[in-house]
């Protein structure tokens, strides 16, 4: 009964921060709203014993891209300022995709409803499971997958301190080498 | 140099006066003080002060000038007008960095405006203030300047008068900043600013773009009020400029007064004069060297510093009465004898402030974050020391010669013997070290001189009243911060005519933006530091 | 291990247990003992607080050749309660032109996420609110959300101070984070676990600092560091430096919302120091030598949580000690430290620490008679 | 809202890597590290770590046997009984009166014109003397405490040392008007003229 109250209170949680997040007028607060979503799904994890699952909610959602976003919204002009959504078409298109992703999701859960119950009431999944598929090269492991994302966020990363750099290259000609 | 300035202005009136005085009409100042400043042998490229005057009918603008390589060597240029109510004179900021903040306060106070000079808004007073308050007609009715207790925005807009190349003067306005400029105040209350000092101050990101410097909130009108005071009564008022050398100070200003008077101090006076002097600067240093740290975010060092202080403070205490106002300096000698066990104490001091000097050294000077933060951080080139007029550890640190015990030796100062500190890096870490080396430098002086203090009398006969011969008298000092200068004009009365103090803090302060710019906002408060100003220092 | 205890709680605790289970029902049973973990939880963090704070005070004047609180009570040791007092009395000032959502809600960030990670430690034997499996990366998790605090504060108090204070803050903790996790998953390398109880419980003969001895020294120093630069304390305290930005994020607010500010920063000081105890140096878990059981005896009559407590307060002492040796650093150079130093070193220090457990060359692997727990 | 243009630029900053100051490429001079300048970057790198190490180690070196010095806090309540105020402290402007509840003040003003800021208000009043002669006495002599800037002018002037500074030094009150002082006690009177003393004597003990 403790684990349905709570389950209850977090599925609220989110639905209602979920509505805030799009309909708040002020692009921080909806991003605050996101994160308080963002923290209630993390909260399912941990009542679904997904501690691992829960952790990584917390640190990649909850810690990085929230903080990314809070600190890019904070470059952006004027993000304390109300904005007004003119283009209708805009707003219709989104309820589509909305719409539409709504039923994919639905469909896919009602679809898998009994592979999912029997997940939820498996094992606890072991740490070291998890490290050795992520290490791993046979069949269902992932070390392949794991170096080219890596690298990817590597060409990522080296890209984006080009742009950053190229910003200031006007104002700040080259001077001698750059080490 | 009279051929030097007979060439430039054949109808120049040159004087001998306690200086050479040379008078020149508005027009052909100019062209005199630049044939001065670009001389081959001995450019006279330092303004030591910039006086206003208000001579009754005429006001005018006195000049000190000097040479950066021969200190000893100095000139008084006198321009003036006989416009009262639209009084206009020639800048020479274009030669002079440190004229600018200068001009802006003869402006604030005398009403003069400096044709080329390209900021001249008012400086210590607000825009709006009614008068001008060391003119001799001043209205000093509180009615027309009352207290107000609104908000007054800062306006960023100065007025300018520009000369074009056929003589023709047109007014005009620039912006001091930019209308996108990302503005943060440090001060007037902020805890790093030394005193209620004011800079507004533009960043781009953590960089510093541009500084403006705003003073005056602690502005008492000094010079003012001495001009109804006895010569006695104003000696108080010097403890209270540059607190933290008060001895110093007043040292200037009744050697000044003994020298106008014609009063031969005593020798044990003397003695007791450049001690207590020396042990005013180890004090000053020390509070400078505590604020730095402190600046840099060290707070256990502030503490350190002041803890040491304070067995200056005891001696001073137990000498004179006073720890922060020493009251020591009289007009022909000092105030109070040495107690009994003044000897003992010093000389239990100066092995003590050596230890605690190897301390702070291990303690802060090689300190790789503090490295960080001073070295080559806040440079300060020679060339511009002297434009700015930055003296003392300061300008010192970029390798200028600039010691006034050195180049114009006074009291005691010729007969002992001493290093002057120099450095040629420029930066905060040299300014830095400078201080610490002086505090050896100025033990080594009290060293010498604490056993020898002759028997004798402590005070010359001076008259019950003071009268000063007519005349302009000049006397400066090596302050904890720098040249401290005194000038006197007298009209042969009890009070002086004009007095005016050279402040070192001020050239401090006007140097901050130049030296603060494309460093990081952290910096700047540690560059502050570094320079070590005092702001009542500034607002006399 | 079959050693008395005397003055351990885990009797006290499990008859508690029994006691709830035997008469309630289940979810009564949870449910008591749970108000009742985060009663003892927040009681904890706030006297902890308080002695923290004292103890600041106290050491600080120390090291600053002063006396410190010696006015209320014997050595001034209710000074931080009145100051409790004072600030909960004090007023909250409503501040114009804040989003006032924001604002409030800034100081709840970073309180939760210091008694989230508060909750994960160990403090003795049987005294963890929270041991998950995934120990260590809860910690990360934990702790990774004040920062979300401070920007909120800093953006929403619409100070220019509190903005830099906020902005730098960012940066300096997404740095700083990086390293420490770095660090802590360098001895995860080494123990094979991440479950906080079962790291102190490896470390029975041989703390993880001896027993990966060179890779993870090096460790504890970063982690030290970095944690310290989370904290925002010490020479690292540049979002609040009160030399330029008087108080940095946390200038307009005032009584008990700054409180909470207050009260994060020294549990954060506690909560790094202590997980820096529990990683590297061997946790609640008394000094053990292999072979002296009668040392051993004497040692386990000392209660864990005595042993916890006192590793703690060494790295605390540590830290203060940095704070009030050191000045500030600058941004540039702060970030210099963390991407130029510390993140290489420790790259290659998680590197080394592979190698070394694959080569089987730490301690336990060297003298298996006198540190390894199974023989 | 201009604050976001400048936080954009700090985001730039942050990534921007010419900001960023080499520091140690040149040793200040008193530097005690070794001599980095000619070596390859590597051990440059390393070196320079061992420095900055062992430079914050001799600072910690310093704060740690300061903890087990002597503390310098005086407790100023406390030490009431053993705090010594040097004898020349300026704390609070007296007239000594002796034992007859005479004083040596002759009302002449000298103080109160040698006051550069009107501390001292000295009140006479002019009585007839037994023998017919009009003479001016002092009435009142009024300091005020709150304006005082204890320069001793009206101290080393004073024809006939009628006042001097005394070490109360816990002078601070609630009320401003407390701060100002009548000097002369109720009913004293000019002390007889005795053989005079060197003039100087009590102003420099």
């Amino acid at each position: 009964m403790a684990q349905q109250i709570i389950f209850y209170i977090l599925a609220l949680a989110i639905a209602v921060f979920s509505i805030l997040a799009v309909t708040s007028k002020r692009v921080i607060r909806s991003a605050t709203y996101l994160l308080f979503v963002l923290l209630a799904t993390a909260g399912l994890f941990l009542l679904l014993n997904y501690h691992y699952l829960f952790a990584v909610q917390v640190t990649v959602y909850a810690g990085g891209i929230m903080v990314l976003f809070i600190m890019s919204i904070f470059l952006t002009h004027k993000p304390g300022d109300q904005f007004i959504t003119r283009m209708s078409w805009k707003v219709r298109s989104s309820a589509f995709l909305a719409v539409a992703g709504l039923v994919l999701c639905g469909y896919i859960i009602v679809k898998n409803v009994t592979r999912v119950y029997s997940y939820i009431n498996g094992n606890e999944l072991q740490m070291q499971d998890l490290g050795t598929t992520m290490m791993g090269t046979e069949k269902y492991q992932y070390l392949l997958p794991f170096e080219v994302i890596s690298v990817l966020l590597l060409a990522c990363i080296i890209g984006a301190i080009l742009i950053a750099r190229k910003e200031k290259s006007p104002m700040n000609p080259p001077q001698g080498d750059m080490d | 140099m009279k051929d030097i300035i007979l060439k430039a202005v054949p109808d120049a009136v040159i004087e001998e006066k306690q200086k050479l005085t040379v008078t020149v009409e508005p027009k052909q100042l100019h062209p005199l003080i630049k044939a001065l400043y670009s001389n081959k042998e001995l450019p006279f490229d330092y303004l030591i002060n910039l006086i206003g005057m208000d001579w009754g009918e005429k006001l005018g603008v006195m000049y000190l000038l000097s040479s950066s390589a021969d200190m000893s060597r100095e000139v008084v240029i006198i321009t003036s007008t006989d416009d009262r109510q639209n009084p206009l004179l020639y800048s020479i900021t274009d030669m002079y960095e440190a004229a600018h903040l200068n001009e802006r306060e003869v402006y604030a106070m005398f009403g003069i405006r400096f044709i080329n000079n390209p900021d001249m808004r008012r400086f210590l007073l607000d825009d709006d203030w009614n008068g001008f308050p060391l003119r001799k007609d001043y209205d000093a009715d509180s009615r027309l300047n009352p207290i107000t207790i609104v908000n007054k925005e800062i306006k960023d807009i100065a007025p300018f008068i520009m000369e074009d190349a056929d003589g023709k003067l047109t007014e005009g306005t620039t912006r001091i900043f930019d209308e996108n400029d990302y503005i943060i105040n440090i001060g007037p209350q902020h805890p790093s600013t030394h005193g209620v000092m004011h800079f507004r101050t533009s960043l781009d990101g953590e960089i510093v773009k541009k500084i403006d410097v705003n003073s005056g909130y602690i502005h008492r009108g000094i010079e003012k009020l001495c001009e109804n005071m006895t010569y006695p009564q104003i000696l108080h008022f010097t403890d209270r400029l540059d607190y933290l050398s008060a001895s110093i100070n007043r040292h200037a200003l009744c050697m000044c007064i003994e020298k106008a008077a014609e009063i031969e101090v005593p020798a044990r006076a003397e003695y007791i004069r450049v001690i207590m002097d020396e042990l005013n600067r180890i004090s000053s240093h020390l509070i400078a060297w505590s604020a730095h740290c402190n600046d840099l975010g060290a707070t256990t060092a502030f503490i350190y510093g002041v803890r040491e202080r304070e067995h200056v403070l005891d001696i001073f205490d137990k000498t004179c009465g006073g720890r922060l106002i020493v009251n020591q300096n009289v007009v022909g000698g000092v105030m109070f004898d040495i107690y009994p066990d003044f000897q003992k104490d010093v000389k239990a001091f100066i092995p003590y402030m050596r230890e605690k000097l190897v301390e702070y050294d291990d303690f802060f000077s090689h300190n790789a974050i503090a490295l960080g933060r001073m070295v080559k951080i806040g440079n300060l080139t020679r060339e511009d020391a002297i434009s700015y007029a930055v003296t003392g550890p300061a300008g010192r640190g970029s390798g200028w010669s600039c010691d006034v015990r050195k180049h114009k030796p006074y009291s005691l100062y010729d007969k002992v013997d001493f290093r002057e500190i120099i450095r040629n890096e420029g930066d905060s870490y040299a300014r830095y070290m400078n201080r610490l080396d002086e505090i050896e430098e100025s033990l080594h002086i009290i060293e010498q001189l604490v056993d020898n203090i002759p028997e004798g009398e402590i005070l010359a006969k001076v008259k019950p009243i003071i009268r000063l011969p007519e005349g302009q008298y000049f006397q400066s000092v090596e302050a904890g911060k720098g040249e401290f200068g005194v000038f006197i004009e007298s009209r042969g009365d009890k009070n002086p005519y004009r007095v005016k103090f050279r402040s070192p803090s001020l050239a401090a302060v006007s140097a901050m933006p130049l030296i603060c710019r494309d460093e990081k906002l952290t910096d700047f408060i540690g560059i502050g530091g570094s320079m070590d100003y005092v702001i009542p220092d500034i607002d006399r | 291990m079959n050693y008395s205890q005397p003055l351990e709680l885990t009797g006290i605790i499990s008859t508690l247990d029994t006691f709830f289970r035997n008469n309630l029902t289940p979810f009564w049973a949870t449910f008591i003992e749970g108000a009742l973990i985060l009663i003892a939880i927040l009681a904890a963090y706030a006297i902890i607080a308080l002695a923290l704070i004292y103890i600041e005070r106290k050491i600080t004047a120390f090291f600053q050749s002063r006396l410190g609180p010696n006015r209320l009570g014997k050595y001034g040791v209710i000074q931080s309660i009145a100051d409790m007092v004072k600030i909960l009395i004090k007023e909250i000032i409503q501040i114009n032109d804040v989003d006032k959502f924001l604002f409030y809600a800034a100081p709840f960030f970073v309180i939760i996420s210091s008694v989230l990670t508060f909750g994960a430690i160990p403090f003795g034997m049987g005294l963890q609110a929270v041991d998950f499996k995934i120990g260590i990366i809860y910690v990360i998790a934990a702790s990774s959300l004040g920062v979300i605090g401070v920007l909120l504060a800093g953006w929403s108090s619409n100070n220019k101070y509190s903005m830099i204070g906020a902005m730098r803050s960012g940066a300096q903790f997404v740095s700083y984070e990086l390293s420490a996790a770095f660090s802590l998953m360098t001895i995860v390398v080494l123990s094979g676990t991440m479950q906080l109880s079962e790291i102190v419980e490896n470390q029975r003969y041989a703390w993880n600092l001896f027993n990966g001895h060179i890779p993870a020294m090096i460790a504890f120093v970063i982690y030290l560091i970095s944690g310290h630069a989370e904290t925002n304390r010490g020479p690292f305290d540049l979002p609040e430096a009160e030399g330029e930005l008087t108080a940095g994020y946390h200038t307009e607010y005032s009584g008990l919302q700054f409180g909470f500010f207050y009260l994060a920063e020294y549990l954060n000081m506690f909560i790094i120091a202590a997980v820096a105890t529990t990683v590297f140096l061997g946790g609640w878990m008394p000094i053990q030598i292999k072979g002296l059981d009668a040392f051993n005896q004497v040692m386990w009559y000392i209660p864990s949580y005595v042993w916890f407590f006192a590793k703690t307060g060494v790295l605390i002492f540590l830290s203060l000690w940095v704070r009030w040796s050191f000045p500030r650093m600058r941004i540039d150079l702060l970030l210099n430290l963390e991407w130029k130093y510390l993140l290489p070193i420790n790259l290659v220090n998680i590197l080394l620490m592979v190698l070394m457990v694959l080569a089987g060359w730490t301690l336990s692997d060297w003298f298996p008679g006198l540190f390894a727990i199974a023989p | 809202m201009l604050k976001f243009h400048f936080i954009r630029k700090i985001f730039f900053i942050l990534l921007d890597t010419n900001n960023f100051k080499i520091t140690q490429n040149i040793p200040p001079s008193g530097f005690r590290g070794a001599d980095i300048n000619n070596m390859n970057p590597f051990i440059k790198y390393i070196s320079g770590i061992f420095t900055a190490v062992k430079s914050l180690l001799g600072g910690m070196l310093v704060t740690w046997r300061e903890l087990w010095r002597k503390k310098v806090t005086m407790q100023y309540p406390e030490n009431r009984d053993t705090l010594v105020i040097s004898d020349r402290w300026r704390s609070e402007l007296t007239m000594p009166h002796d034992e007859n509840n005479e004083h040596a003040c002759t009302a002449c003003g000298i103080c109160m014109i040698n006051c550069p800021n009107g501390t001292i208000n000295v009140i006479s009043k002019t009585i007839e003397t037994e023998d017919g002669k009009k003479k001016k006495i002092l009435d009142k002599h009024i300091w005020d405490y709150g304006m005082c800037t204890f320069c001793n002018l009206c101290v080393i002037t004073c024809p006939s040392d009628a006042i001097i500074f005394n070490n109360d030094f816990e002078g601070a009150m609630f009320d401003r008007s407390k701060l100002v002082h009548q000097l002369n006690k109720p009913g004293s009177k000019l002390r007889e003229k005795k053989p005079l003393t060197p003039k100087g004597e009590q102003k420099a003990p």
